[in-house]
This record gives C-alpha cells, structure tokens and sequence, in this order.
C-alpha cells in the first residue's frame, strides 16, 4: 500500500512543477501563474500534514523513513563513493516539512495581493522562482545526505538570487543579488569542502543510517564509533594525520561555512540586508522564515556530528551569540521597515546558533518554528504597510496607521510581541528555552567552553533588550503617533489577499508558543513540553534529541547546571519589557524625534553597520579585482610577452639573415668557399690531424 | 670606338683572401698526405684503351690496364645532353616575340635593337661596342 | 575485420558532405551543411545506444566499432588503419557531433559570406575531429590532430575580427610548435621501445610501455630519464591545447577574434583534444611519471584555475571572460587526471564532456548579444534583458551552469573531480591543494555574476546603433538544446558516467601496472 | 720514377683556387664562365692523378665526359649570359639580384 512516505518527492515535486508550468505558460493564465503556485503549494502542505500525521502514528506504523531512490553518481570501483539522492523522514523533517509549505502557501496567496494587484509586470518569472524556490527548499528539507542538501542548498541559493533581483530595471536589485549570492557561496565553498571531506572520510554522507539487507551507516555513526574506538576501526579515512577528533571539527567548521553564510551569521550576514531589495513576500519566504533557516537547519540535521566536536560547538554558540546582539544594536537605528526586520533576522537566527551551540537542540528548533511563524508575519504586515504606503519603507514617513489599517496592526502587533519576547507570544517561550539552554550548559560545563557559552548567554541576553527596543520603535514609528505624511493619511487599502495570510499567521505568532512550554512544565509538571517529546521520540534512534543529550553528555562533556528556568525567565522578560518601555518612552508619542543623534559617533558607525559591508567590498573590489588586474597585466606583459617575443625574436631574426641571401651570385660563391674551408678545418681537426 | 684590353678594376680582393685560404687547408692537406706509390698503367696505349672502352670493346684492352667498364651509355647520353645544350643555349640567346631566325641572335650578340636598326634603317650597322641604348628599358636591379 | 564501420560513415559523410558544401552555391550552404551534419548526429546517437564495451582501449579492452587496414610499411613498424571506441572516446565523439550540428545552426545569422566554404570547413573539422577520437593508430591520430589546425586557421583568419590574423597565426604555430615537441617526446619513447613493439598501435606502445621493462637506453639516456624527457614533452605539447598556464595566450586571442560558432567547436572540442591526449597519453602510457611528479603537475592544474579565474575577473569583453574561465575549467581537468582515482579520472573526462557543452553554450549566449548588439563590452550594454528576455534567460541559465549549479553538468564534474581529488593518495597534500582549487568556484561566481548585473541588468542602454529585438529563433534553439542536455547530464551523470568509469578504472586497477 | 701523387693534387687545388679565386674577385659573366672551366678542369687533373695512381682507365675516360660537359656548359652559360644581357643591360653579375626574398 502507497503510503504518505511515497509521496514525499512528490511534496517538492509538486512546486517544481508550478515552475515550469508558471514559467512557460504563466502569461497565458489570468492570474500569471499564481494559480499553479497556490495549487502546488496548498497540494505540498496536504501532503507535509499527512507526512506529520503519519511520523506521529496517526496514519501509519512506520514514524520514520530513509530511503536511497536514485542513484546520481555510480563509483564502479572499489574506492569511489556512490553518491546519491534519497529521503529522509523523521520529527525534525516533518516538521520543517510543514513549516515551509505553509509559508510558502501564505506568501503564494499574499503575493497575488502584492504582486497582482499592484500590476506588476515579469510576474510568470516571479512565480516560478517562488515554486522553484519552494521546490529546491522542500527538497532540501528532507535530503537524507549531506550532497543532496549540498546540492538543494544551492538551489536555494539560485532562487534568491533570481527572486532578488526580480525588478532587474532598476540598478539596485541586481547588484543586491549578486551580493547575495557571492557572499553566501563564500560561505559555500567551505560547505562543498566540507561534503567532499565528509565523503572522502566516511564514505557516506548520510544524516541517518538506513535500515535494510545491508545496513548502510550514517556519517555522524561513524564519527561516533571513529571517536569511541579510532579512525581505523570504524572505516574512517582521517588527513593530514588529523585524530577523528581534530578532523571532525575541522570538517564540521567547513560545513559551518556554508550555514554561516545562508543563515546570514557573522561575518557573512551582509548580504540579508541587501536582499530587501527584492520584492516584501520574498523577505518574507526566502530571507527570514525558510531560506536563511536552511543553515540553522543543516546544523541541526546532522547534530550528531557536531555534537562530537564541543570545539565546534563552542564556535557555534559565540558566533550565535554575537551575531544576535551585533545584529541587534544593528537594527536599533535603520529607518527603513524591512532594514529593521532584516537586522533582526540575522539577530534570530544568532539565537537558534547559540541554541545549538549551547546543546539546546530542541530550542533551537522551537525557535526555528516560531521565528519562521512570526517573521514571516512581520514581513508580509511589513509588505501591507508598503503597499499601502505605496512602496515607501522609510518609517518617519510613516505613523498614525493603526487606525486606518487595524487588522495590519493587531497581527502586525501580535508578531512584535513575539519577536520582542513578550509572554505568552511565540518568541517568549522559544527564547527563553535558548536562554534558558545556555545559561545551564554554561553554568555546568567545565573549562573554557563553560566560558564561551556562559559569554554567548550575556550577549544573548544583552540583545534581549535590543531586541524588544527596535521591535517596538519600529511598530510605534509606524503605527502610533500622527501621520506624518500624506500617504500615511490616506493609506491604500489591502485587500483579503493580504488580510488572510496576516491573520493566519497572527493566530500563529500568538499560539504556536504553546506547544512547547517547558517553564511552566517544569512547575506545574503537566507534560506539556509537546515538541520535546515529538523530537525525542522516532523510528530512528540516532536522531532523536535523547540520543543527542546523551551525546552532548558524553562526548562533548557538556553538562547541565541545576537551575530553575523562572529565574532566567524572569531576567529576560524584564529586560523585554525595558526595552519595550524605552521605545515607548522615546517613540510612542504624537511626533517622536529622532533620538539617534544622541548617540553621537556610535550612530554613524551603527548606520554603517560597523563598516563590515565596507571591508567586504575592499576585499572583493580592493583586493581581488586589483589582484586580477595585476595578473591580467602579467597576463598581457610576461606570458604573452614571452610568446610574442619569441615571434618577434624570430621575424628579427629572420629579417636580418635574410641579408645573407644577396642575390649577389659572388658572395653565396664566397659564403660557400668559406664553409668549405670551415668544413675542411673541422674534418681536419675531428680526425685529429692537427 | 676603340677597345683594348684593360685591367679590371672593380675586383674585390676580400673575397679573393677565401680562395686563398681554401688553398692554403687544401695545400696543407694534400702535402701532409701519405700515398703510396702509384700503380701506373704499364705496358700498352691508353688512348687507344680509353676508346675502346668508351664503345664496350672491353676484351681489346690489355690486362695492364686495369678493369675498366664499358661507357657507351655514358657516351650516348652524354652526346645527347651536349646536343640539348647547344639548343638550350640558342633558345636562350633568342629573343622573344622578334624575329625567330637564328642568324639574328648570333649577329647582335643578344642586344635589345633599336627600332631603326630593326627596321634596317641604321646604316652604320651594328657596332659591337656601342652602349646600351637609351631607348631601351631600364632594368638596372632594384637595391 | 569489415572495413565499413559507423566511424567510417561518420569520416565519409563528413568529408563528402565538406566536399558537396564546397560546391553548392552560398545560399543553401547553410541549409545543407547543418542538414549533412544530422547525419553524423544520428550515427553517434545510434552508436550511444548499442554501444557495448568494457574496459579502456589503450588496456586491451573490448572496443565499439573497432576497424583496421594496413596501411604503410615503415621499417619494422606496420602502420594501419586503426579506429576503435571506448567509453572515453565515444561521449567526445558525441560532443563533436551534437556541437557541432548546433555550431552550424548558430551560424545562419552571423555568417553572411563565403558561407559554402565556411560551412564546408566546418563540416571538414567536423570530420577531422572524429578522426581524433577515433584513431588508434599514432600516425593515424597525428594525421587527424594535425588536420583539425587547417580548418580552424582558415575559420579564424578569414571569418574573424579585426585582427583575425594575428590570432589565426598565433593559433596556428603556437599549437604547431606544441605538436612538434610532444611528436619528439612520443617518437622517443618508440624508439627507446625499440624492437618490443612493432607497429605505432597506440594499445600496444601503452602495453609495452605499462608493462615496465621494455624500454631501452636510447642514445645514452637512461630509460627513467627518457621516461621523464617523454613525459615532459609530451605534457608541454598537449598543455597548450588545453591550455594550461603559462601556455594558454593563444586561447584568448584566438577566441575573441573567432566568429561566434568557431569559438564554439574552439571551446567545445579543441580544447578537448588536449586533455583528451594527456589521458591516453601521458596519463595512461607514463602513469608511473605522472604519479612521480604529481606535486608539479598538480600546481600547473591549480595555477591554471585560480589564476585563469582571476585573469576572467580583469576583462571587459565578454568574451575573453569566457575564454579564461575556459583555462581556468580545463585546470579541472587536469587536476583529477592527475589525482589517479576512479573518480579523478572519471570526473576530469566528466568534465571535458560538461565544459564542452557549457563553454560551447556560453559563447553562443554571447554571440546571440552579439548579433543584436555589435559589441561584446561590458559597460557598453546594459539592461538587455529588458528586449530579449528568453534569450538572456537562457544566457543567465547558462551562466549559473558556468558557476556550478548542481544538477548542471558543470556541478556534477567538479564535484566528482574534487571528490577524487580529495582523496588522492598521489597528489601531496591532497585535500587542502583540492580545497585551494575548488576557490575557483567563488571566483567565476565573481566575474559572471558581474559582467551579467553590468550587460544584462540595469536600465537599458546601448553604445551601439543598433536596435535591440528579440534574438531569432535560430539563434535561441541552438541554446535551449545544449541547455537542455546540460542539465540532462548534470540531473543524471550516469548517462555517460557508467562508460566512462568503465574505461578509466582499467588504468588504475587492470592491466599489468608496474606500481 | 713517376710524380708522386701529391704534386697533382697540388697543382689542381692550385688551378681549383684560381678558379674560386676568379669567381669571387670578378663580377663579369664572362670571367665567371672562364673560371668555371678552371674549376672543372682542377677536377680532370684529379681524376687523371687518380686514374694512374690506382691504374684503372675509368677516371681517364670520366675526364673527357668531363670535357664534353664543359662544353655543354659553355653552351649554356653562354646562352645565360645572353640573357642576362638582355635583361640587365649587363653582364654584371652583382646586379642581376632581383630574384632574392
């Protein structure tokens, strides 16, 4: 009997074919292949749902599922891998699973809002990206090996680049969508490193074993038995002399490459702001709840691996922890809407970092789910807003449209509140469990990676208050106060297009907190923590959060503090709560000033965003770019000079001997006599006459 | 128009010094070479055997003179190529395009003609020393 | 043995359809010629199809097609006839023959004189190609290898650019001169063989010389050093048909110059023939040598991808861009030839399939701007993209392929090259000189992401007087066909890598080997 | 007592550089053609001076082939010069340089 695993190729075939059919026939259907999306899509959450259902038993007995289904690259002989395409299905997928269709369902719909309405032209390209982007995502979600996500990944990758640059015109989105694609494929080189040196080490890139005649192995297995019982016993090809250990980080942190640069974290986050360029939905789908999530993703997809390399892990946690609050203290003085939204993607995401760095893998994931729910909702309010402002983002021309915009406001509102980390929205119970994760494995671990976590909690907290400060200056600039322009005055209206994604993802942003609210189990002791049991729980035993907390116990040796989770609970929602009263204080009044001239030089450097974009751009354009022009100047000077001189040395050559042919009978008779004589001499001397 | 001999002037002593050096090596090797007596050819005429030789008339030759193969061939051919010369030679002393008989490229030795002497109107008749004509073409060799 | 194999009537009906294309008055030249050149397409196809060989044809293994004749007595050496593929040649062959149809169809628009001769070269380069890939006869392969300049010295220097003369010329005694030092290295090493072979058979000469011990002393040379000599020769004389840096000057010269379809046969296939022979040759002859001196092999490889990236970096014509980042691919190559593992071997020829199709695609993208515009200047189009959608999405499709995108055939090669590479046991240091080379990933995502934000993005504008329309179409269907087999290829490598891997792992596992 | 052999080859590389010593001083057809004869008959006095030293008439007869081929050669040298004539308006050997590069 067919059941909901055969159709999991089906869920990201599903969108591959609304490309096609919106990029070859989009023009021909009323609403530019918008339909084959919306169709697509909604077909891919049915089908996710059915997947969910059936990993938790509803609809089947068999919670997981890991097969190999095509073979892409055949290795014949004895030492070369077989690389291949396959599915991997377990709580963690299903869940992604569903989070990206739905997503991408809403955004499909909000776009005929954004997009149709608006008469935007290209708009078949702009659903086929959309259904190619869901596609490749989807696929990469349940890539059951490092190559497939590898090559999903960059799938991704092409996707946003096209879905930036969609208004190709104008000369701002092209050049975003360069950046973004270069900087997150510097990122990705590390990440290709890191898959061919995982293939070459194991021999397998597999996230999770298949079960079968043959028992194939997983990558973070044979890591796990290499480290138990060394490199040679487990069939593990270590280099340079490396011990499994060393070499294990070494590959984890070229994989981290690739998740640094998609998932916008230092150093490579500068291209997320840029991407803003494209059109809002697309924020919303590809830079905040989906795409950028694929790092974060990949991360916990093979945390097995990482698990076994607490170096990494620490690197994980700081780079997290930094990029939340560097991020943050970021977004504090962007004047645009979507500027403000993108800093504080690259903030949420820092967090779900130091989750899975601080060995929190479930509140990574939880707050993954939420953050996907709420910024998504951010940004599709935000897209309301521009359209009603008629695609003006600056927030000081904004103000008074919560009257004129309410249902834009309320789930506008209900998103901040969960960014920001108010009880009881999304973000207060998934942040609080990252927090809450570090804070303990940082109390209780030993040694320096005690220290850095315990250094990627401060920094996590400190952001805490940025957060909730740029969050609701942000909606107080934009919804409170007086208009302060004409649009503003008179905003255009949004239709349902825009009204139900909002809505759905209002309710969202408020609820889906409560599945997993670890505080309050903790005290009342009701089993309530649903997506701990859902992650701990599955057909496959290796890829279970138990399976990682006995890990991170035994093999990173990082331990648990024994610490009630309302105290830290309470820190940061007090902190929430002054950052929130400090906007309020500053911005939620009829004419809110702009207070960032007080922060005298710390502005300028914050609106220049610590001039990383600056170096980024010396070290393309100063350093490489003149780099090349020096080697294209060897190029033309030496090489080729060489070549050319060598020609020229022979046409001068020949020139000059040429004189020799006189045409003077006398002297050929006399060059011949010459070497006759010359000849004879040598004869004379060779036979050793002389 | 009187000419007589007259030493030449234009000659070019550098390259003279080659052909003397050539002698020189040759002259040196030559007398630093060891030979031994020679055979000679004894008794008998060689003349006489040189002609027989040159008609295959081998067995008339004495034994003292040595073995000696027959040249007919040689000698046939060698009278045709002569033959071929001489007529190789007429036909390039014939200028083209004129008058084809013989007599006139052996009488003018080759010289362009004016159109008066062509025409027979040049009383005076051909002169041996006289310059090149300035009606003719220039081909002095470019350089 | 018959003597009218497919290979035969691939040689014939290009040379004849050369012969007729010659005779036929210029305005069905091109018409017929592309229709001629069906023929060979539907051979190969054909030949793809019941193709059933194993092993490499150099180790003794079985041949498709194979045909001999005898054909010169020279000495002690019996020369034949000698045609035969193996899962190396016959992918190339089909290369050559696809590219080539598609070649002729891009050129109905920018070849507007001489066109029967024009395409009757082409037919005739065509023919010299197969020749190539066929041949297994040394003195029958030079023949051919050296045929292929002909064709192309007249493609370039009539057909071409402004100083198409220049570049014809440089083309043509710069490959001369490399033909002539790797003939010397080569005829070294058959008269170091001296009696133990007895024809220029090039699976005997590879027997002989695999097998070790049968070279002799040859004027005064030692055999180990008459190995190196050979090797060395041999090497410097197929890098420059690569091109391997520092030997690659031609390559840019000859491709700006060159009309649009003659850089692509250029690109596709001649550069081919190169890593072609240093795989028969050096790699399969002298793998003892090449493994010796693998570190310096290896830095010829790497050099030329980093460095061919950064030289596409500093152009303005897009052109020269593709053609450096054709050097810069090619380094690919050599680096998994170098790195003497199944899939080293089986992704560099993977990747002379690939790079043959994309660079082939992407000199047609630029050559339909070309057409259009006039001018192939970055900075001196903009916004294109805007009058010829399809086309310029084809040329982005193009570029990204260029770039690497997985389930493009470009992606599936380097990533089966680097995952040879990565675990070669020759190459020293293997794992971090992969990881230097895979660089070139970031840096031709550099160049071409550039030059398409600055010719195809931005507001439209045009230094040229020239009114910008949509491409025709027969300017496009050449595209979308290659792009089409790009991502066949990349979505299912195994449509030529299961041969391919059947002919390279005879050279590290079968045959005798003296390592 | 017959001449030792070394006096002949003496005296005809003596006649041979004379020739040669002709052909590279003068520039006049003429004298070229004079010379020429020169050289061929250094070569006749060697084949004689072989002939007798190894007693075999073959170099004798050679030599008069020789004769008869200078004779062939004057014939057509003579013709040449004509030609040259002609063309040049002279017989100057170092002017008749148009067929060089």
């Amino acid at each position: 009997m067919a059941g909901a695993y055969d159709f999991v190729p089906a869920i990201a075939a599903l969108p591959l074919l609304a490309f096609v059919v919106s990029l070859f026939f989009g023009q021909y259907l009323p609403r530019r292949g918008a339909e084959a999306g919306i169709v697509a899509t909604a077909g891919s959450l049915v089908l996710s749902m059915w997947t969910a259902l059936t990993v938790a038993g509803v609809t089947g007995s068999a919670t997981t599922y890991n097969e190999n289904l095509y073979t892409w690259v055949a290795g014949l002989a004895d030492s070369a891998v077989t690389l291949r395409l396959g599915v991997l299905v377990d709580p963690l997928t299903a869940l992604m699973l569903l989070i990206v269709s739905l997503i991408s369902l809403l955004v499909h719909v909000f776009s005929l809002g954004y997009m149709n309405d608006e008469g935007e032209t290209g708009l078949p390209r702009y659903y086929a990206g959309l259904g190619l982007f869901t596609a490749s995502m989807l696929g990469f979600v349940f890539a059951n090996n490092l190559l497939m996500a590898f090559m999903f990944f960059e799938l991704v990758g092409l996707c946003s680049y096209l879905l930036i640059g969609f208004w190709f015109r104008d000369a701002g989105p092209p050049s975003a969508a360069k950046k973004a694609f270069l900087v997150t494929r510097f990122g990705d080189y590390f990440f290709l490193i890191g898959v061919v040196g995982v293939f070459a080490t194991f021999g397998t890139g597999l996230f999770a074993p298949i079960e079968g005649a043959e028992t194939l192995h997983s990558f973070p297995e044979l890591a796990e038995e290499a480290i138990a019982s060394g490199a040679s016993e487990a069939g593990v090809q270590t280099f340079f002399g490396l011990g499994p250990e060393a070499w294990f980080t070494v590959l984890g942190l070229l994989v981290l490459g690739g998740v640094v640069g998609k998932s916008a974290q230092f150093p490579l986050h500068t291209w997320l702001p840029d991407a803003m360029e494209g059109p809002t939905p697309v924020s919303a789908l590809i830079h905040a709840a989906t795409m950028v999530a694929a790092g974060v993703y990949l991360v916990a997809r093979m945390y097995g691996f990482y698990l076994l390399s607490p170096t990494a892990l620490a690197i994980i946690a700081l780079v997290g922890g930094f990029t939340a609050l560097f991020a943050a203290t970021m977004g504090v003085v962007k004047q645009e809407l979507k500027q403000v939204l993108a800093y504080s993607t690259i903030s949420q995401y820092g967090y779900m970092m130091l989750a899975l760095g601080a060995g929190g893998y479930t509140a990574a994931v939880f707050h993954l789910t939420t953050h996907a729910v709420f910024k998504a909702l951010l940004f599709l309010g935000a897209g309301s807003v521009i359209i009603a402002m008629h695609h003006e983002e600056n927030m000081w021309t904004m103000g008074g449209l919560r009257e004129r915009m309410p249902v834009t406001y309320y789930t506008f509102l209900s998103g901040s509140l969960a960014l920001a980390g108010i009880v009881p929205f999304a973000g207060f119970w998934s942040k609080d469990e990252v927090l809450y994760e570090a804070l303990i494995h940082g109390l209780g671990s030993e040694g320096s990676i005690g220290t850095l976590l315990l250094a990627g909690y401060a920094m996590g907290l400190l952001a805490v208050f940025f957060t909730a400060f740029y969050t609701f200056r942000m909606v107080f600039l934009t919804f409170h106060g007086k208009p302060r322009t004409d649009t503003a005055r008179d905003p255009e209206p949004v239709r349902w297009n825009v009204k139900l994604p909002l809505a759905v993802l209002g309710i969202g942003a408020a609820t889906v907190g409560f599945i997993n609210m670890v505080p309050v189990k903790k005290v009342t002791g009701a089993e309530i923590d649903y997506l701990h049991k859902w992650l701990a729980h599955g057909g496959i035993e290796l890829t279970t959060s138990e399976h990682y907390g006995e890990l991170l116990h035994d093999v990173a040796h990082i331990e648990q503090a024994e610490l009630g989770p309302l105290a830290p609970g309470a820190v940061s929602l007090l902190l929430a709560l002054a950052g929130v009263g400090a906007a309020w204080t500053l911005y939620n009044v009829p004419e809110p000033e702009e207070h960032t001239d007080r922060l005298g030089g710390v502005k300028t450097l914050l609106m220049h965003n610590y001039y990383q974009d600056e170096y980024q751009v010396w070290l393309a354009q100063g350093v490489t770019v003149q780099l090349a022009r020096a080697a294209d100047k060897f190029d033309q000077g030496v090489v080729d000079g060489v070549v050319n001189g060598i020609s020229s040395v022979s046409l001068f050559v020949g020139s000059r001997f040429r004189r020799i042919q006189s045409g003077v009978v006398v002297n050929y008779a006399t060059l011949m006599t010459l070497s006759l004589v010359l000849l004879l001499l040598a004869f004379v001397v060779a036979g050793g006459v002389l | 128009m009187t000419s007589r001999p007259r030493f030449a002037t234009d000659v070019n002593y550098a390259n003279g010094t080659a052909a003397l050096a050539l002698f020189g090596v040759l002259a040196w090797t030559f007398v630093n070479a060891d030979f031994l007596p020679p055979l000679g050819f004894g008794e008998g005429e060689v003349t006489r055997s040189i002609g027989f030789a040159m008609f295959d008339m081998l067995e008339l030759i004495p034994d003292g003179h040595g073995e000696t193969e027959g040249f007919l061939v040689a000698f046939i051919v060698i009278a045709v190529v002569l033959d071929a010369a001489l007529d190789g030679a007429v036909m390039l002393a014939r200028r083209e395009g004129e008058d084809e008989s013989l007599v006139t490229a052996l009488a003018d030795g080759g010289r362009r003609l004016t159109t008066r002497e062509r025409d027979g109107l040049d009383d005076s008749g051909p002169a041996a020393d006289s310059g090149p004509d300035p009606a003719a073409d220039s081909w002095e060799g470019e350089d | 043995m018959p003597i009218a194999g497919p290979i035969e009537a691939l040689l014939a009906v290009t040379v004849v359809g050369a012969v007729t294309v010659f005779l036929t008055p210029d305005e069905y030249a091109a018409k017929l010629a592309t229709g001629i050149s069906l023929v060979p397409v539907a051979v190969s196809l054909w030949m793809y199809s019941v193709f059933e060989a194993g092993g490499n044809a150099l180790t003794g293994g079985d041949l498709a097609f194979e045909s001999t004749l005898a054909w010169i007595s020279l000495g002690q050496y019996e020369l034949a006839y000698h045609v035969g593929l193996d899962g190396v040649s016959l992918p190339l062959l089909l290369l050559t023959t696809v590219l080539t149809t598609l070649a002729l169809v891009s050129s109905w628009t920018p070849i507007g004189e001489r066109e029967s001769q024009f395409y009757g070269l082409m037919l005739l380069m065509e023919a010299s190609l197969i020749g190539v890939f066929a041949a297994l006869d040394f003195l029958l392969w030079l023949v051919f290898w050296e045929f292929v300049l002909i064709p192309m010295y007249f493609l370039i220097g009539v057909w071409g650019g402004p100083r198409r003369k220049y570049a014809a010329i440089k083309f043509f005694v710069y490959t001369n001169v490399a033909t002539l030092v790797m003939f010397i290295g080569f005829a070294a090493l058959i008269f170091g063989l001296g009696d133990s072979i007895s024809s220029f058979d090039l699976p005997e000469i590879a027997q002989a010389l695999r097998t070790g011990g049968n070279l002799e002393t040859f004027v005064g040379i030692e055999p180990p050093v008459l190995r190196l000599a050979a090797f060395t020769l041999m090497f410097a004389g197929f890098a420059v048909k690569v091109p391997v840096f520092p030997l690659h000057t031609w390559l840019p010269d000859a491709h700006v110059e060159a009309p649009t379809p003659v850089s692509v046969m250029l690109a596709g296939v001649l550069l081919k023939m190169g890593t072609y022979a240093l795989l028969r040759f050096n790699f399969t002859m002298l793998g003892e040598t090449a493994k010796a001196n693998a570190g310096i092999i290896v830095a010829f490889g790497v050099l030329s991808v980093i460095y061919g990236a950064l030289l596409a970096l500093a152009q303005r014509d897009l052109k020269r861009i593709v053609a450096y980042s054709s050097i810069s691919s090619m380094g690919y190559v050599i680096l998994g030839l170098v790195a003497f593992t199944p899939h080293g071997f089986g992704g560099a020829t993977f990747q002379m399939l690939s790079h043959g199709l994309i660079s082939g695609l992407m000199f047609m993208a630029v050559g339909v701007i070309y057409n259009e515009t006039h001018t192939r200047m970055v900075g001196d189009i903009s916004g294109i993209a805007d009058r010829m959608p399809w086309a310029v999405g084809v040329f982005v499709a193009a570029a990204f392929g260029y770039m690497g995108l997985p389930f493009m055939s470009g992606f599936a090669a380097e990533y089966i090259v680097f995952q040879g590479a990565f675990a070669s046991q020759v190459i020293p240091a293997a794992p971090l000189v992969t990881a230097v080379t895979m660089f070139g990933i970031v840096v031709v995502a550099g160049y071409l992401l550039w030059a398409m934000q600055r010719t195809l993005f931005g507001e439209y504008s045009l230094e040229t007087d020239y009114d910008v329309t949509r491409a025709p179409v027969q300017d496009v269907v050449p595209l979308v066909v290659l792009l089409v087999l790009v991502i066949a290829l990349g979505s299912a490598p195994g449509l030529v890598y299961g041969m391919i891997q059947d002919a390279v792992n005879p050279l590290l596992y079968g045959g005798v080997l003296p390592w | 007592m017959a001449i030792v052999t070394q006096y002949y080859l003496v005296l005809s590389a003596a006649v041979f550089c004379i020739g040669v010593y002709g052909i590279l001083t003068r520039s006049n057809a003429l004298m070229f053609l004079m010379s020429v004869e020169l050289l061929l008959n250094a070569a006749n006095i060697n084949l004689v001076a072989f002939s007798f030293y190894y007693g075999n008439l073959t170099g004798q007869v050679f030599t008069l082939f020789t004769m008869a081929l200078a004779a062939a050669e004057v014939a057509v040298g003579i013709g040449i010069i004509l030609v040259l004539y002609r063309n040049f308006e002279d017989i100057d050997v170092t002017k008749a340089a148009t067929m060089r590069w």
